[in-house]
């Protein structure tokens, strides 16, 4: 798949896996973490060496680190994406009902999800196309509903540049006020929330080329600098 | 009391399900711990009007998705094939692309079916209690959603929370690795998933087993689901070609 | 223990073994059973040889059939009157959630339940005596409760022929409505429920000795014979 | 990462526990699955106004209940002779007959304690629901009884239940046979008990074990309580006479 790239871009945008290996850099040492299918998947392939992290699947798996390749892999070891991950010493098994209340009683430190859009107060929007008329919400509502940090993985804007964090969601939503940080193929954001639901979006990070008034041209709400 | 739940054949196990018949369908999605022989046994009834529960559904003939890459795989997509679901509950019924398009998708398109989809972990939830006992339970999954439509709200300290009402279902056709004659049974990995919540939530639980053994012969520390919640027991033949 | 006898008593009435022998002959086949702590955790001793059931205890135990005597026995493996029972295959241990799953989501088929009073509508009082003013509960609601089969075994009076068998109980309620059985040292009643919340006590059997105006001499509810 | 929640004794494992603090202790009552040695570390800080969490609880001191014959029990009375406690949330505190008398009745009785009697399925439920992200939840158990005073009552499908709320703690102190580095814990047959549910249910959960391990060595299918919930681990001495 090829970078995101239209005429009036300053510089080139950051390709799929370069979004994923930044945002790798947002998992903290020892944490549990959840990656959501599409882009935040890809974050396991540029943890820091540094770094060591516990993966959680919905399918009821604690502790994997990487997947099989090709033909090979258990069907009885599965990760939420459908892939066979390989059996690591200290990796855990339970049921839908565990890997839950792991997810909803706030014992995943972070995840990483994918999106169609992200509001100004963190509202998060991504599992249906409205158009479609059906859509799979899967674990996508409990994880950005209860995982303390919740960080969203995705391109800026859609193939056709539009932007993709807006003012409100105009899909329907996943999670309200739920997303701390944006990373993009042009920029890492921050939701900053001063009180309940309301926020700011800080701009942290800029893509190489790339000003603020040129990523706030493709973003839809007002961004600050600190 | 050892042997009278013990099945002969897949298709004897499921002989009483009924046009309408409520089922709950284990496993995770993908082939492990699916109970792909009670699935096909069940389509073979040619049954109409039935209720599906599962969680992930219909998405691995279209993408492949938690099967191995040398076998055609089997899923839920089979009932609406042959339009026997009046209705699917379920927490992921179609791609996450537009295209490939699933045989659930289809149906829903053309007005066959209904399809309810519910976020994976209130679906679990709601399984849960209605074989422990809860009628209802307040989660936080889902506020501020279309989830929440025509769903009662309300405060616990401080924070929003919906109330969700107990699933249970007629049968229960599940998957495990083996089963002693008591129906105590034993899964491995995460195969485990769906299985052993939906075991307690019906009224009469199928399980699909690669073994059947003498009791004592599973380690009684790794029995996932105990026999009490097991009515029928049916055994795969050696060399089963799906996993 | 000796049995209870006072000088109006027309014969003499059972053993507190005597009850618990009684009382096992109502266990079905292939049930699943529970017992209280007293009189029927003795029914175990007595089951009648052509039946087999399943104990359910609520320290996370299902399958036993013996207890250890003596000094043997392993802490581990105990049963909720604090008995070590003997490991037998097909034992099956869980958790305590697990365990009350099975209770409240009425998976145990029949319980056999000590009481201070049984009322004529089949409540159930057994776990605390007024006069002390503090009890233990224990699981004694959550079987009384939720199992489709409660049988009381107890003495048919108190050790002063006070009646236990009363309109309305006056001792705290372990739950309303929820008796099926009383077999006691001098009776067998059933209490048969023929609309939401009423009932009449049908006697079933009487001790060898005994008969109908005799019993209910000693029973605050009028008795019926079928 | 992996040696972070290793402590090396008792006492510096609980020695952040703090005068008002609220203390699951884990088992079910009786000797197995019992925190022991936690527990004595504890009584050993001279704390005050704790909230005590528990199942039976000091019934072992008066009657032996689930203990071995030969060996002394210690139970939750150790923290009521020394009058450390201003609460304890249990269901069992007192024995069936009057005499002999628990140090928690007796504490009661002289009103240096209060005394909160659950049902036992409730009482595991409200662990569990902290743990689980769950506020609320209604149940059938206690409706018509003094359990039911003051609580919420609702009919589904034309029954009653009762409103119950999820019950946390700052900290619990389990035991478990055996864990690895990770914290993930293996348990032996009924010493399971509360152990599993508490440990999701606090903000600090300290294990106290026979033996730690390497990731691993146990079995993953035998993992009790996986280390996602255990903050410290503690090991007991070898051929620790308590068992």
């Amino acid at each position: 798949m090829k970078n995101l790239s239209f005429n009036n871009d300053p510089a080139p945008r950051l390709s799929r896996n370069d979004i994923a290996r930044k945002a790798a850099q947002f998992l903290p040492n020892s944490s549990i973490v959840n990656l959501g299918i599409g882009i935040p998947s890809l974050c396991a392939n540029y943890l820091p060496s540094n770094i060591e992290v516990l993966y959680h699947a919905e399918t009821g798996l604690l502790g994997y680190k990487d997947l099989y390749e090709g033909e090979k892999g258990n069907p009885n070891i599965m990760d939420a994406g459908g892939n066979f991950p390989i059996e690591v010493p200290g990796m855990v098994f339970f049921d839908s009902i565990e890997s839950f209340n792991m997810i909803r009683g706030g014992h995943i430190n972070i995840t990483v999800l994918g999106a169609f859009q992200v509001s100004g107060t963190g509202d998060l929007s991504n599992w249906m196309i409205p158009s479609r008329g059906i859509g799979s919400i899967g674990g996508a509502m409990d994880l950005a509903e209860n995982t303390p940090t919740v960080i969203v993985a995705m391109e800026h804007t859609t193939s056709t540049n539009i932007p993709k964090i807006v003012e409100q969601c105009t899909y329907p939503l996943t999670s309200k006020n739920c997303v701390n940080l944006i990373v993009t193929d042009v920029a890492v954001i921050e939701v900053k929330y001063y009180e309940k639901q309301k926020s700011k979006l800080i701009l942290k990070e800029k893509a190489s080329g790339w000003n603020i008034s040129e990523v706030q041209k493709i973003t839809n709400v007002e961004l600050f600098e600190e | 009391m050892k042997n009278k739940k013990i099945y002969k054949s897949f298709s004897d196990s499921v002989k009483d399900i009924k046009n309408g018949s409520s089922i709950m369908i284990g496993g995770f999605g993908g082939s492990g711990g699916q109970p792909t022989r009670l699935m096909l046994a069940l389509r073979d009834l040619g049954l109409k009007n039935l209720i599906i529960i599962s969680n992930v559904a219909g998405i691995s003939v279209t993408t492949g998705y938690g099967w191995p890459k040398n076998i055609t795989p089997v899923d839920q997509g089979i009932f609406f094939e042959t339009k026997q679901v009046k209705k699917i509950i379920c927490s992921f019924p179609v791609t996450g692309s537009i295209k490939p398009i699933s045989e659930i998708e289809k149906s829903w398109q053309n007005g066959d079916c209904e399809v309810e989809i519910i976020p994976q972990g209130t679906l679990i939830e709601r399984i849960r209690a209605a074989g422990a006992g809860i009628p209802a339970f307040y989660t936080p999954t889902g506020v501020g959603t279309i989830v929440a439509q025509n769903k009662e709200q309300r405060k616990f300290n401080n924070r929003t929370f919906l109330l969700e009402k107990a699933l249970s279902a007629d049968f229960a056709l599940i998957r495990a690795n083996r089963s002693d004659t008591f129906g105590n049974l034993e899964y491995i990995g995460t195969s485990r998933a769906f299985n052993p919540a939906m075991a307690t939530a019906s009224k009469i639980t199928i399980a699909e087993v690669n073994e059947i053994v003498k009791p004592g012969e599973i380690d009684p520390e790794k029995i996932g689901t105990p026999g009490v919640y097991v009515n029928r027991i049916v055994k795969r033949k050696l060399k089963d070609p799906y996993p």
